[in-house]
C-alpha cells in the first residue's frame, strides 16, 4: 500500500522540481528546490533508510535551503529575477 | 528574434542530451536488479550485516573465498545470530549497520567526508574574507518574544544534537545531522538577534580541535593495531550506550566539527564584508 | 599480498596538519605557508623513500579491514611513481607560494593549497572506486576555491565554470559506480576488474560511458574541458600551475585507472567491453582534444591563455599514448604527463613571476625579455622546446616513444605520428613566436627584473630536471616503464597484488 | 501495478530529477539558478542510490529488539552500503553549494551581475 503514497510524493517532488525551472522568481525556486529535498528526506524513510532521511531533512532541505537564501539576501539590492 | 535562436539550440541540445541519458539509464535499468530483484545477500554488505568481516578475511586466506572462478561466495560466511543487548564482543558493536560501515568499517571515506566541508568552509571563508563592515541600519528589530524565545530555542537544540550525535551507534542519525542541527540553532540565533556574532576564535579553535581529535583517534588505532583509523576499543554488547569501541568518539568529533564549521559558514555569509587586497 | 601500513601516514599527516593550519594562523600567518612547506616536504620524502627503496608492491589497510571488505590504498609503481611527482611538485610550488601568497587569506589559503596536493596524491594511491571519488572532490574543492583566490574578477567566473563542470562530473562517475555496485555488490576496484565479465554488456557500456564522461573532466578531454581556458587563465599562476602540474596528473591517473584496469580486458592491447570499444571513443576524444586544443592555442595573444590551450592539447597527446595501449604507448603517455606537469608548471610560475614585476600577459610584453632577465627568458626557453619536443630536451623522449608506439601497433594508429608531427609543428609556431620576442632587441631601456629567492628556486629546479631528463632520460623512463607494465597487464600487476587469491580454482 | 510500481517508481523518479536539473543547469542563465539545477540533480543521485539497495520486503538496516534483519540465514535488511555511501555525498553536495553560492555572491559584487551572458560581456 506504501508504495501508493510514494508515488504521490514522487509525483510531487516532480511537480516541485518543474516549478523550481519554470518559475520566474529565484525566492521561489529556491523554495521549490527545498520542497524537492524534503520530499525526497520523505522518499528515503519509505525506502528504510531513517540515517539518510534525517541527513536529508537536516541538511539538504533545512541548512541548504537556508544558506541559498542567505545568498539570496545578500544579492537582493540589484536583481532578484531570472531574466529569461 | 536575434537572440531567440541560440536560446532555442541551447534548448534543444540540453534535451537531446537529457534523452540520450534517459534512454541510457532504461537500457541499464532493464539489466540490473530493481525491486522485487535486490538481492543484498550476493554484495558486500552482507558481511557488514552479519557483522562477521573477520571470518570473510580467514576464508579469503584460504583461498576458499573465491572458490568458484572469481565469483565471491559471501552468501557462505557462517551466520551467527545477533540479539539486541545480549550478543557481546561483535567485530563492531554498533547496532545501526549504516553507522558501523560510515565509521568503522568504512571510516576513512568519513574522514575524506570531513575535509571535504572543512575545505569548502575554508574556501567560503578564504573568498569572504575582509574587513567586516559595519551594521547597516536595521530595519526591523526582533521582538522581545524572538529573542527570548530563540535563546531558549538554541539550549534545547544544542542538546537535541549532542544527543543525535552521542546516540549515532544505537538510533538513526549520527555525527552530520546533529552538527546540523547545532548549526541551525546557531543560525536561529543569528535570526533572534540583530548583529549576532558568535565568539570566532571559540569557533575556530573548536573546529580545528574537534578535526585534529579525530585524526588522532585514527592514528591511535595506526599506533596500537598498527592499522589507520581501526576500532582500537572494547565493542561491548549490542546496544549499550558504551558499546561499539570508537564508534562514539568519532561521532562527538565529527558533529562537533560539523556543527562549528556550519556555524561558521553561517556566520562568513551573514556578515558583509569589504575586500581588502592592499 | 605486502603490507605496508605506514604508507596511511601519506594521507593522515597532511590531515592532520590540514585541520591544524587554523591554529598556527592564530600565531601568524606566515607561519602557515612554511607549515603547508613541511608537510609536503615530508610526503615527499616518505613518497621519494617510498620509490627507491623499492616499497612497492604493497597494500595499505584502512581501518583493519582487509580488501575487497574495507579500504585500502594500492601502492603499486604507478602510485609510487606519480605520488612522489605530484608531492615535488607540489612542494617546489609551495616554496614559490612563499613569495607569491601575501594578501588575503593566507591560512585558509595553505589549508586548501594543502589538501589540494593531499588529494590529489589520494586519487593516485586509494584502492576503493568509491573512496575515489572522496579524493575528487577533496582536490575538486579545494581547486574550485584556489581557482577563484586573487583580485582579479575574472578569476570567478573561471572558478565557477570549473566548479558546476566539475561537479556534475563528479555526479556521473557516482552513478556509475552505483551502476556497477548492483550487479557486482563491492567498490573494490581489483574485486571489480576482475569480475567484471559477469556484468551484463548493456549497463557496463552505459556505466562506462558515464565514468568516463566524469573523469573526462579533470583529464581535460575535448567534450568537458570547456573550463580549462577561463579557469587557468583567470587564476592566480601559482594555481594555475598546481592545476596543471598537479590535477592533470591525478585527473589522466583516475580516468586510465578506470578504463584499463577497471574496464578493462588483461594484457597488451585493451579491446572491446561491452558493445563499446572503449578506447577507440577515448582516442578520437584525445585526437579532437589536441587538434583543437592546438588550434586554439596558435590564435591566442595572451600569453597566459595560449598555455592553457596548449595544456589542453598535451593532456590529448597523454590521452592518446594511453589510448594506443600497447605498453610503450602507456609509456610514453606516462611520461610525456610528467614532462608536461614539470615543464608546463615551471612557465606558469615563469608568467608569474613576470606579472608581479608589472610585466603583462600579452605575446608582445616579452619583447627584449632577455636584456631584463636572462635567467628567467632562458628558463621559459627551456620550458618551451620541451614542450615543443626538441631533441635533448624531456618532452622529446616522450613524444618520440608515443610515435614509436604507434609505429609498433601499426593499423589506423599510424595516423598518430601525423598527430604528433602535427601538434609539435603547430607548438613550434606558438612557443617560438614568444621566444623569438624575448630574445629580439628593443631600443626603449627596461629596468632589470629582479628575481627573489623563493620563486626562483622552484623555477631553477625545474629546469635543470627538464634538461637532465633530456640528457638522461632512463633514470625517469625506468619508473614510466614500470608504471605502464601496472596498467596493461591488469591482473599481474594490479588485481593479484591486492587480493591474491582472487582466482583460486 | 503494484509490482511495477515497486520495482520502478523511485528509478523513474530519480532520473527525472537528474534530468530535470540537468536542463536548469544547461539552459538558465542565472548562476543562483544554475546552483539550484546542480542541488536538484544531486537529489535525484542519492535517490536513485538509495533505491538500489531496496526491495519491497527490506527492513531498516538497525538491531533494535530482535536480530529481525536477517531470517533464514539470509539478510532481508536494505542495502546499509548505499546508505552509507549517500550519507556522504548528501554532505559533499552541501559544500559544494556553500562554496558555488560564495563564489556566486562575489561575482555578484564584482560585475554587479548574476547573469552568465552580462558577465562573459562585461569580460570582453
Amino acid at each position: 500500500m506504501i508504495i501508493y503514497v510514494a508515488t504521490v510524493v514522487v509525483i510531487a517532488i516532480i511537480i516541485s522540481s518543474l516549478i523550481a525551472v519554470f518559475s520566474k522568481k529565484l525566492l521561489s525556486s529556491i523554495i521549490a528546490m527545498g520542497l524537492v529535498s524534503l520530499g525526497v528526506s520523505g522518499l528515503f524513510f519509505f525506502l528504510q533508510a531513517p540515517d539518510v532521511a534525517i541527513t536529508e531533512a537536516a541538511i539538504g532541505a533545512g541548512l541548504s535551503t537556508a544558506i541559498f537564501v542567505i545568498a539570496l539576501k545578500r544579492v537582493k539590492k540589484g536583481e532578484t529575477k531570472d531574466e529569461e | 528574434m536575434k537572440n531567440e535562436t541560440p536560446e532555442l539550440f541551447k534548448k534543444i541540445f540540453a534535451l537531446s542530451v537529457i534523452a540520450v541519458l534517459i534512454v541510457g539509464f532504461f537500457l541499464a535499468f532493464t539489466e540490473m536488479p530493481k525491486g522485487w530483484g535486490v538481492n543484498v545477500n550476493g554484495r558486500v554488505s552482507r558481511l557488514y550485516v552479519l557483522k562477521n568481516v573477520r571470518t570473510a578475511t580467514k576464508s579469503l586466506d584460504s583461498g576458499k573465498f573465491f572458490a568458484k572462478g572469481v565469483k565471491p561466495l559471501r552468501t557462505d560466511v557462517a551466520y551467527t545470530p545477533i540479539e539486541f543487548k545480549k550478543t557481546a564482543n561483535l567485530e563492531d558493536g554498533a547496532a545501526n549497520v549504516v553507522t558501523s560501515i560510515v565509521v568503522d568499517y568504512r571510516g576513512f571515506d568519513t574522514l575524506g567526508e570531513v575535509t571535504v566541508l572543512f575545505l569548502a568552509v575554508s574556501g567560503v571563508m578564504m573568498l569572504l574574507f575582509g574587513k567586516r563592515k559595519k551594521e547597516r541600519k536595521k530595519k526591523t528589530e526582533p521582538s522581545l518574544i524572538m529573542y527570548v524565545g530563540t535563546r531558549i530555542a538554541f539550549s534545547v537544540i544544542l542538546l537535541f544534537g549532542i544527543y543525535i550525535f552521542v546516540h549515532g551507534h544505537l538510533t538513526p542519525g549520527g555525527g552530520f545531522p546533529g552538527g546540523a542541527v547545532i548549526a541551525s540553532g546557531i543560525l536561529g540565533l543569528f535570526l533572534g538577534r540583530r548583529g549576532y556574532s558568535p565568539n570566532h576564535m571559540g569557533l575556530k579553535a573548536f573546529e580545528s580541535l574537534s578535526g585534529i581529535a579525530f585524526v588522532i583517534i585514527g592514528l591511535i588505532g595506526f599506533f596500537s593495531v598498527h592499522s589507520f583509523l581501526a576500532n582500537f576499543l572494547p565493542t561491548g554488547i549490542i546496544g549499550d550506550l558504551y558499546s561499539a569501541g570508537f564508534i562514539a568518539l568519532i561521532y562527538i568529533a565529527v558533529g562537533m566539527k560539523v556543527g562549528s564549521e556550519l556555524a561558521a559558514v553561517v556566520d562568513t555569509m551573514i556578515t558583509d564584508t569589504e575586500e581588502e587586497w592592499s | 599480498m605486502s603490507i605496508f601500513n605506514n604508507a596511511a601516514l601519506l594521507i593522515g599527516v597532511p590531515l592532520l596538519f590540514a585541520f591544524s593550519i587554523p591554529l598556527f594562523g592564530l600565531i601568524s600567518k606566515q607561519l602557515t605557508k612554511w607549515v603547508t612547506l613541511f608537510v609536503i616536504g615530508f610526503n615527499a620524502t616518505f613518497s621519494l623513500y617510498i620509490l627507491l627503496a623499492h616499497k612497492y608492491p604493497a597494500v595499505v589497510v584502512m581501518g583493519n579491514w582487509v580488501p575487497p571488505f574495507g579500504e585500502n590504498l594500492y601502492i603499486g609503481p604507478v602510485a609510487a611513481f606519480l605520488v612522489s611527482v605530484i608531492s615535488i611538485i607540489g612542494l617546489l610550488i609551495a616554496i614559490y607560494n612563499l613569495w607569491a601568497i601575501k594578501l588575503g587569506d593566507v591560512t585558509r589559503f595553505s589549508v586548501l593549497f594543502l589538501m589540494f596536493t593531499a588529494g590529489a596524491s589520494g586519487i593516485v594511491l586509494t584502492g576503493d572506486i568509491f573512496n575515489l571519488f572522496i579524493f575528487m572532490e577533496i582536490t575538486g574543492i579545494s581547486s574550485y576555491a584556489l581557482a577563484a583566490y586573487g583580485p582579479r574578477r575574472r578569476a570567478l567566473g573561471g572558478a565557477f565554470k570549473f566548479l558546476v563542470v566539475s561537479s556534475i562530473g563528479s555526479t556521473l562517475y557516482l552513478l556509475g559506480v552505483t551502476l556497477i555496485y548492483t550487479q557486482l555488490g563491492t567498490l573494490n576496484i581489483a574485486e571489480i576488474a576482475a569480475r567484471i565479465n559477469q556484468t551484463t554488456p548493456g549497463l557496463l557500456t552505459f556505466a562506462g560511458i558515464l565514468l568516463i564522461s566524469g573523469l573526462a573532466v579533470e583529464a581535460e578531454l575535448f567534450p568537458f574541458n570547456g573550463w580549462v581556458p577561463d579557469t587557468y587563465t583567470g587564476a592566480v599562476s601559482g594555481v594555475s600551475a598546481s592545476l596543471s602540474g598537479i590535477a592533470a596528473i591525478s585527473g589522466v591517473y583516475a580516468l586510465f585507472r578506470i578504463a584499463m584496469t577497471v574496464l578493462g580486458r588483461d594484457g597488451a592491447y585493451v579491446f572491446t567491453y561491452g558493445k563499446l570499444d572503449l578506447m577507440t571513443v577515448i582516442a578520437i576524444l584525445a585526437t579532437t582534444t589536441v587538434i583543437i586544443g592546438e588550434l586554439s592555442a596558435l590564435s591566442q595573444k595572451n600569453v597566459k591563455k595560449m598555455l592553457a590551450y596548449s595544456s589542453m592539447a598535451q593532456m590529448g597527446l597523454v590521452a592518446v599514448g594511453f589510448s594506443i595501449g600497447s605498453k610503450l604507448g602507456v609509456y610514453g603517455g606516462i611520461f610525456q604527463l610528467v614532462n608536461h606537469s614539470i615543464a608546463k608548471s615551471m612557465l606558469f610560475l615563469i608568467i608569474g613571476v613576470l606579472a608581479a614585476a608589472g610585466l603583462g600577459e600579452k605575446v608582445e610584453n616579452f619583447r627584449g625579455l632577455w636584456r631584463r632577465s636572462p635567467f628567467l627568458s632562458l628558463a621559459f626557453t627551456i620550458g618551451a622546446f620541451s614542450m615543443l619536443g626538441f631533441p635533448l630536451f624531456a618532452g622529446f623522449w616522450s613524444k618520440f616513444a608515443i610515435v614509436g608506439a604507434s609505429i609498433q601497433r601499426g593499423g589506423w594508429y599510424d595516423f598518430v605520428i601525423g598527430l604528433v608531427l602535427f601538434a609539435s609543428i603547430v607548438e613550434a609556431f606558438y612557443y617560438l613566436r614568444i621566444v623569438t620576442y624575448i630574445f629580439s632587441s628593443t631600443e626603449v631601456k627596461a629596468p632589470k627584473i629582479k628575481v627573489s629567492l623563493s620563486p626562483a628556486i622552484p623555477i631553477f629546479v625545474l629546469a635543470v630536471a627538464i634538461i637532465a631528463i633530456g640528457v638522461y632520460p632512463n633514470f625517469i623512463g625506468n619508473f614510466s616503464m614500470q608504471s605502464a607494465g601496472e596498467f596493461t597487464h591488469k591482473m599481474t600487476g594490479y588485481v593479484l597484488n591486492v587480493i591474491p587469491t582472487i582466482v583460486a580454482h | 501495478m503494484q509490482e511495477f510500481l515497486q520495482n520502478w517508481i523511485y528509478l523513474i523518479a530519480s532520473v527525472s530529477l537528474i534530468g530535470v536539473g540537468l536542463y536548469i543547469v544547461l539552459t538558465k542563465e542565472n548562476i543562483f539558478k544554475i546552483i539550484v539545477g546542480l542541488n536538484i540533480i544531486e537529489s535525484g543521485t542519492n535517490l536513485f542510490m538509495v533505491a538500489i539497495g531496496w526491495h519491497p520486503n527490506a527492513v531498516m538496516p538497525i538491531y533494535t529488539a530482535t536480530d529481525h534483519l536477517v531470517a533464514n540465514g539470509k539478510v532481508i535488511a536494505a542495502d546499509p552500503l548505499p546508505q552509507s555511501l549517500v550519507l556522504t555525498a548528501i554532505v559533499i553536495g552541501l559544500g559544494t553549494t556553500a562554496l558555488a553560492l560564495t563564489i556566486g555572491i562575489k561575482i555578484f559584487e564584482k560585475y554587479g551581475t548574476l547573469d552568465v551572458r552580462k558577465i562573459k560581456e562585461a569580460e570582453e
